[in-house]
């Protein structure tokens, strides 16, 4: 086949490709994409070859570091360059507001729009050519790019009080909160970091903002003791059969929940539980959770990193979510100051010692967060003791001795 | 453009939050005392004043792709049965938004004649979220987005509650082993080479240093990265720099790729790992990250029917023997993933059998079978 | 001595073993098919030969301590009743061996003639394991042998059979965290400063490089040994060097005291720590390390009724509640350490609550009450 | 009080509470050590301040670097000195070897004698002036002094098959084999390393050595599978009531044993067994330990280190002990070279990733070790392949897409 005629092989597969992604009863990217000026050509050839057609591109924008992405096909043929823009907290778009950004899109760009990426931008595909004054259009329309590079990454948080009866903090407010912070703000542009550094806020133990896992520091809305019942409420759906005792009590994975004649049907030891959210998604609004409201600090959660993937760890309990700057800070400290390029902030706990590092700078936070009570405890022999500390065991002691005698 | 320079390098961002609000939003901000499903998408949001709003959630093309024109016809349909507000899933879904339940319906109705599909709360299949993949990314093996396309084709019917299942299911996509949309979905697609990686010996240059005497100073990027150490640098005759790559110790991760586009893979052995068990929800036995269930299977684009199949058939394994209400990582945690492997009889290899953490100093001692 | 220098440096072995046992072991090497146990020390060994051999188990003075005079006596004893071989057992005690019932009974009325006492087996007080501390333990903070002393009075009954179990006791005591007895007994007693050091300003400069210069090139090792990094060393004006303890940080666990003699501790705030649940064997829940259920309670010796007290409190809590057969540390990790502590009434501060471990990435992650 | 009156209320104090030492029913080690020439005022004056009276000495023995420690008392008036000297493995002693030890102790030392360590020597408490000649004299009876400073220490070993019915391999000839080994046994009287070395050895999982905690190389005899049974054996016991079925059930802590009328009464899971021994110390001998015998090779533990105690991790299912040689050395190797002073092995592990040093180095090893079954799965998403491996996978899933049509 001469170069041509391979060409031409690939541009057919590549076509009967797209025609088949277009069936189908679920609607189709390539039939959104075909209406815009995105390059399909390269998307097609690539999957006809079976290896992504996309390098590393190059753009210029002037004094703007972070925020877009430029690609070139391997052939050099085409040439994409996509904006990472912030969402408003969340992402609520009145659409006289929408429509601007679908003309933002049309005029600089082609036309096309990944409406969330997976960590929270809006991603617009620009007309490289146009880039540079772009920038300066997206900010008339008050918001920006950001959201690539060594640096803060944009941060995410689910829906919360907008819409959402469990949420314990307000998720949006704290997301503008830490973005605005003015020594994150400040480093918005800067990609000084080992790597990146992404917070997510959830405002229950739903997690619906996945701050568990793709967050190195996540925050997510919790509270203390039992979940809180409204007894009459709970009566109510009982005798109404809308409710199964049985059903809240199987449900509950803590075992935590029991049956109780006497104070409308069940007993919930708040030592026990959990916060696994099953029963009050079972029978809210008769069950909430609990009153007193706090924010887990989990850190270290991310995808790959050096060592692999990572689930965060709780650091801390706060009373409110503003409590962890400081923390957050130093923590960063640490990390930029020690760790190589691509390993993540958990890659640096995970070397360190999460209990270590931790510890070592959590002065700044409220209550110790409690582990898993299964044997984890505390091995080591000794201790630096207060009086106070001292004076309790005495007590404690002094009655043992006495119990049997001298 | 600003002339300040400075100035260009600060970011605008869209804060307050409020400001993006509409009217019914903000003034019950906080206030929602409880929710109804109304099925096939639709929440009534009911707030302590007593107001009311209804979502709608439209499931989005793959990796959440619109083109402007569609939007536009969204923002249209919105503005003339909704409170004039959209929203955008964490997962990359629509929220439409009005104030009945009638306009609701309407709206729904309006969006399935566009060929989309409202759904995906509570026992459903959620969302199935792929990344960018061949769209845009470079280090992309497989196409999650046309995977993504053809599992939507075949698992639609979970979504819009066709076909019921026992709780809350949620796929993830990923076009290679970065698997930028997590770990924590029940079940996680991840395309990947399934090979060592061999390099351009011409271009490889590009991604190291120039002169061999640079190696006493600092590893090369490509060198470091690689968290096997399968890697290594050295002095060639002519005082340039070589690499060596120890295909033995590999494990296909891509991170040298990531870093370097010289390095190459065979084509011809990509495939796809599938993973289980994941969740960040703490409802039933907690977050976990997902497991390998078989660490490599064959794609045939573009109906990709080994992996439609396959999924399918865990998700049959699971509807089948889920307790209700069990997510099917808290299934499969709670039977074991060796069962589970056995049940559906896939072979098991070092690849997709159990593994240490690395230090988990002090569990019992003696687990020789 | 020998004349040749890298000869004396060479060690002399006492191998292969079997030149040191006699004949009736060495010929049933590998070959014991059964055994009985006969109470009060007593075992009886049946090979697969027919032979049978009885031992005798011993309980030794703390820190295994014996006079050359006693131990003659004791092979003397041996020589008449036994088939003359004694053995140390790793865990300090003497056995006796003879090839029969008699007379090991008439070997063990001997040494309770003397004073001591056989027992130790099944569900029984099997040994109080000592470190050497005040004997000759440079960085011993209390005195584990006579603790142990003290103990052995208490608890002999429970060696003896006098007294019932439900199923076997090993305990340790050391003088100091370090633990040289280790962390895997039923109970683990432990003295520690309760206190963070000071030093002697003068001395410590004989534990110091002598300008500070060398600072620039090496960290002194009592620096460097802190595993809280709570030691710092800096340039004094004139030019030596001098140490700062940040007693906020310390966790008392004297290894800078290790390596250092004039790193001193308040002695006033002297005190033990007590761990629970420590087992190496893989019986029951497998094996474990102790906890720790107490940080520090105050001793007063030579009786040290604190440490009795709380001691057979503990027994006692356990012989009340265990499943016949359970050992304390299989006790405690089924009802768990907290219930434990709660029922004991113990304070509960940081020193005693529920600890992380440092890469214990991944488990549920809201555990507030 | 002058120098003198707190001297002479001291040892006033010292007397007293060695007389209290010295009543009780257990034997005295105060009563010993009072047999001995063993400066005890050094002892009791330590027992009336509160504190040990002893410094680290110097000694003078000449070309011998290892396994004897000396001591001087705070005010320099008592020195003392001991020898740590190797058991023959097993720790028996024929009378005749044993008095000879004795006299040796009376002749160049104390008379007092710990007759087994923590680690497994022989501690005797020597004459300092007669320390260096000594030496000599104990070669002479066929043994050494060894056991300190950062080298390998003793080894240690559970009596095994020289008394114990449950040896599953030769604790005793391990013992010998590993400290003959010459690697090893070359190394015996240096002191290169960053810390002590140990190795322990038990002939099975009751561990009676505590090589799972106490050693930073375990070795503990296992098998393969189940149990074995003696069914006629078994039915007599059970018939004669010797042996209950439902406290067998009960006591077996992995669910694996379970009713069968037909086989004898019970049925063992192998896959289930978890190696216990519960089931065999019950039911002895008509259970034994599986026919199939290995020896479970173990690496880090230890007490102390850098990051505190630490329970020693399976590697390996080794076929015969002397497999692990190699491994050892690759080991020692990587801690020697990059590890700073009191650093152990497990801290070593511990810091660069147990699994993955380990895994550089463990061709030498047969069968890789599993993990517990719960959920410590793979989670890295990516493999290299071998073709065949490629093939089961393929052939696998051309099933499943049969089953479910094309
Ligand atoms: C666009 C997006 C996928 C999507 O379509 O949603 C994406 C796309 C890429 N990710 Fe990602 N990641 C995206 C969200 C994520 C997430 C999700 C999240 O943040 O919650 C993760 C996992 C969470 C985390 O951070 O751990 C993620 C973990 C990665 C990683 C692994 C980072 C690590 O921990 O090692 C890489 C590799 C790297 O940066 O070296 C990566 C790298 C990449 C690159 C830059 C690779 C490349 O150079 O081609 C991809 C660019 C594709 C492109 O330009 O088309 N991406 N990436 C997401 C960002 C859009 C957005 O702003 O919303
Ligand atoms: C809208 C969204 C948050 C956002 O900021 O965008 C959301 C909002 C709600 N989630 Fe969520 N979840 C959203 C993504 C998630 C995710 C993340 C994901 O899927 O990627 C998770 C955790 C991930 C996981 O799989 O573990 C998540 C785990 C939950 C759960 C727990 C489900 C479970 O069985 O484990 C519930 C409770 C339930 O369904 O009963 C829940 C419940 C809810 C409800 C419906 C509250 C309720 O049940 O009353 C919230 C409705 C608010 C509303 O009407 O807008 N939400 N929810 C996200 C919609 C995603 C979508 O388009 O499909
Ligand atoms: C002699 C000794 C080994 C040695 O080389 O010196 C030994 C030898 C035996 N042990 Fe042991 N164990 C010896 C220390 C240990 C230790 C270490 C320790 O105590 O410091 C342990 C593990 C530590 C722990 O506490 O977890 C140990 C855990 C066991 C067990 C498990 C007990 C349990 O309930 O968990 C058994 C089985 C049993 O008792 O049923 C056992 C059983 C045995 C028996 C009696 C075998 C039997 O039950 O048929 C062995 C008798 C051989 C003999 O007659 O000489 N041996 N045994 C040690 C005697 C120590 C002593 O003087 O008291
Ligand atoms: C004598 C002995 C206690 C006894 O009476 O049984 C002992 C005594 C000392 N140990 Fe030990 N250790 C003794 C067995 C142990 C064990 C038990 C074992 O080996 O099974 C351990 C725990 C196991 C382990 O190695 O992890 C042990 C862990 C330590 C440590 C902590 C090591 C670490 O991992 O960090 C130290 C501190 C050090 O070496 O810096 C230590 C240090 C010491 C020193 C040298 C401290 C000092 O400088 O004063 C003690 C010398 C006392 C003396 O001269 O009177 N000793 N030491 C044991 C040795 C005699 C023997 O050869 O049998
Ligand atoms: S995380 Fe909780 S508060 Fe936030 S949207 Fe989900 S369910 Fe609501
Ligand atoms: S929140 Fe979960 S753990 Fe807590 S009581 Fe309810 S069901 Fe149980
Ligand atoms: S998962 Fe891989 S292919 Fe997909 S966007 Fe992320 S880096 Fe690219
Ligand atoms: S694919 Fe990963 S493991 Fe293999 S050489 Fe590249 S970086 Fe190393
Ligand atoms: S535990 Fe402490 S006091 Fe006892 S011998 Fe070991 S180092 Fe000395
Ligand atoms: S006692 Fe331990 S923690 Fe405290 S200063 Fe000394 S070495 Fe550091
Ligand atoms: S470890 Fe096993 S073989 Fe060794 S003495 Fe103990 S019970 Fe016997
Ligand atoms: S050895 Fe233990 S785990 Fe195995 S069958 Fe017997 S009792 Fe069960």
């Amino acid at each position: 086949m001469t170069v041509n005629d391979k060409d031409i092989a690939i541009s057919d597969k590549g076509a009967k490709i797209l025609e088949y992604l277009e069936s189908g009863k679920w609607p189709s990217h390539v039939t959104e994409i075909k209406k815009t000026k995105y390059p399909i050509r390269a998307y097609s050839s690539g999957l006809a070859i079976g290896e992504t057609q996309w390098y590393g591109g190059s753009a210029k924008i002037r004094y703007v570091y972070t925020g877009f992405i430029a690609r070139r096909t391997k052939d050099g043929k085409d040439s994409e360059l996509h904006f990472r823009i912030y969402h408003p907290s969340g992402q609520f778009y009145r659409t006289e507001m929408l429509r601007k950004i679908l003309d933002f899109s049309d005029e600089y760009g082609l036309g096309l729009i990944e409406v969330i990426g997976q960590t929270g931008g809006m991603i617009i595909s620009m007309n490289p050519e146009r880039a540079d004054e772009a920038i300066d259009a997206i900010r008339n329309l008050g918001t920006d790019v950001g959201d690539t590079g060594d640096t803060y990454r944009d941060f995410a948080s689910c829906v919360g009080p907008a819409l959402c009866e469990y949420s314990l903090y307000d998720t949006l407010q704290a997301r503008d909160h830490y973005m605005t912070y003015e020594p994150i703000y400040n480093n918005l542009s800067n990609q000084l970091f080992p790597f990146k550094v992404k917070l997510k806020f959830s405002g229950c133990p739903m997690d619906c903002a996945r701050a568990s896992h793709r967050a190195d520091f996540g925050f997510i809305g919790t509270w203390e003791g039992s979940p809180d019942v409204d007894w009459g409420l709970l009566q109510d759906k009982i005798r109404k059969d809308d409710l199964k005792i049985e059903r809240l009590i199987k449900e509950c994975p803590s075992g935590a929940i029991s049956e109780n004649r006497e104070s409308g049907g069940i007993k919930i030891d708040s030592e026990k539980c959990k916060k696994s959210m099953n029963c009050i998604r079972y029978a809210f609004p008769a069950i909430k959770p609990g009153k007193n409201r706090k924010v887990a600090l989990l850190a270290g959660g991310n995808i790959k990193g050096r060592f692999g993937p990572k689930m965060g760890k709780p650091v801390s309990i706060l009373d409110d979510y503003a409590q962890a700057k400081e923390f957050i800070m130093k923590i960063i400290s640490i990390w930029e100051d020690g760790s190589p390029h691509k390993d993540r902030i958990g890659d640096m706990l995970f070397k360190s010692g999460f209990s270590k590092t931790v510890e070592a700078v959590s002065s700044s936070l409220p209550t110790e967060i409690e582990g898993h009570p299964t044997g984890q405890q505390r091995i080591i022999a000794s201790a630096v003791l207060t009086d106070e500390e001292r004076e309790g065991y005495s007590k404690w002691v002094d009655n043992i001795v006495k119990e049997y005698g001298e | 453009m600003s002339t300040n320079l400075s100035e260009r390098m600060k970011k605008r961002l869209p804060v307050p939050y409020t400001d993006s609000l509409p009217e019914e939003i903000k003034s019950n901000l906080g206030k929602w005392a409880d929710r109804k499903f109304h099925g096939g998408g639709i929440i009534e949001h009911i707030s302590e004043k007593g107001d009311h709003l209804f979502t709608i959630k439209v499931g989005s093309p793959p990796n959440a792709r619109f083109s402007s024109n569609t939007l536009r016809v969204f923002a249209d349909i919105e503005d003339k049965f909704g409170i004039g507000t959209l929203r955008f899933t964490r997962s990359g879904n629509v929220e439409f938004i009005s104030d009945s339940l009638e306009k609701s319906l309407l709206i729904k109705n309006e969006i399935e004649k566009m060929g989309f599909h409202a759904g995906g709360w509570r026992n459903s299949l959620w969302s199935i979220g792929s990344c960018t993949a061949y769209l845009s990314c470079t280090t992309a093996v497989a196409d999650s987005s046309s995977i993504t396309k053809v599992l939507y084709d075949q698992f639609g019917k979970y979504f819009t509650d066709e076909e019921s299942i026992p709780a809350k299911l949620r796929i993830s996509v990923a076009g290679c082993p970065t698997a930028c949309g997590g770990l924590t979905s029940d079940i996680v697609v991840v395309g990947h080479y399934g090979d060592a990686p061999s390099f351009d010996p011409q271009k490889i240059g590009l991604c190291l240093p120039r002169s061999a005497k640079a190696l006493e100073v600092a590893v090369p990027e490509v060198v470091m990265v690689c968290p096997m150490k399968c890697i290594s640098a050295f002095k060639k005759d002519d005082d340039t720099v070589g690499i060596q790559i120890n295909r033995e110790k590999c494990i296909a991760c891509g991170r040298c790729k990531d870093v370097c586009d010289y390095i190459t893979f065979d084509t011809t052995k990509i495939g796809i790992s599938i993973l289980v068990g994941g969740k960040s929800s703490n409802t039933g036995r907690g977050q976990n990250l997902a497991m390998v269930l078989i660490p490599w299977i064959p794609i045939s684009p573009p109906n990709y029917r080994e992996v439609v199949a396959v999924l399918q058939k865990i998700i049959d394994m699971w509807k089948g023997n889920a307790v209700a209400g069990e997510r099917l990582a808290d299934y499969v945690r709670r039977i074991g993933l060796r069962e589970f492997q056995k049940a559906l009889d896939i072979p098991v290899t070092r690849w997709n059998n159990t593994e240490f953490v690395s230090s988990e100093f002090g569990i019992r001692q003696f687990p020789v079978r």
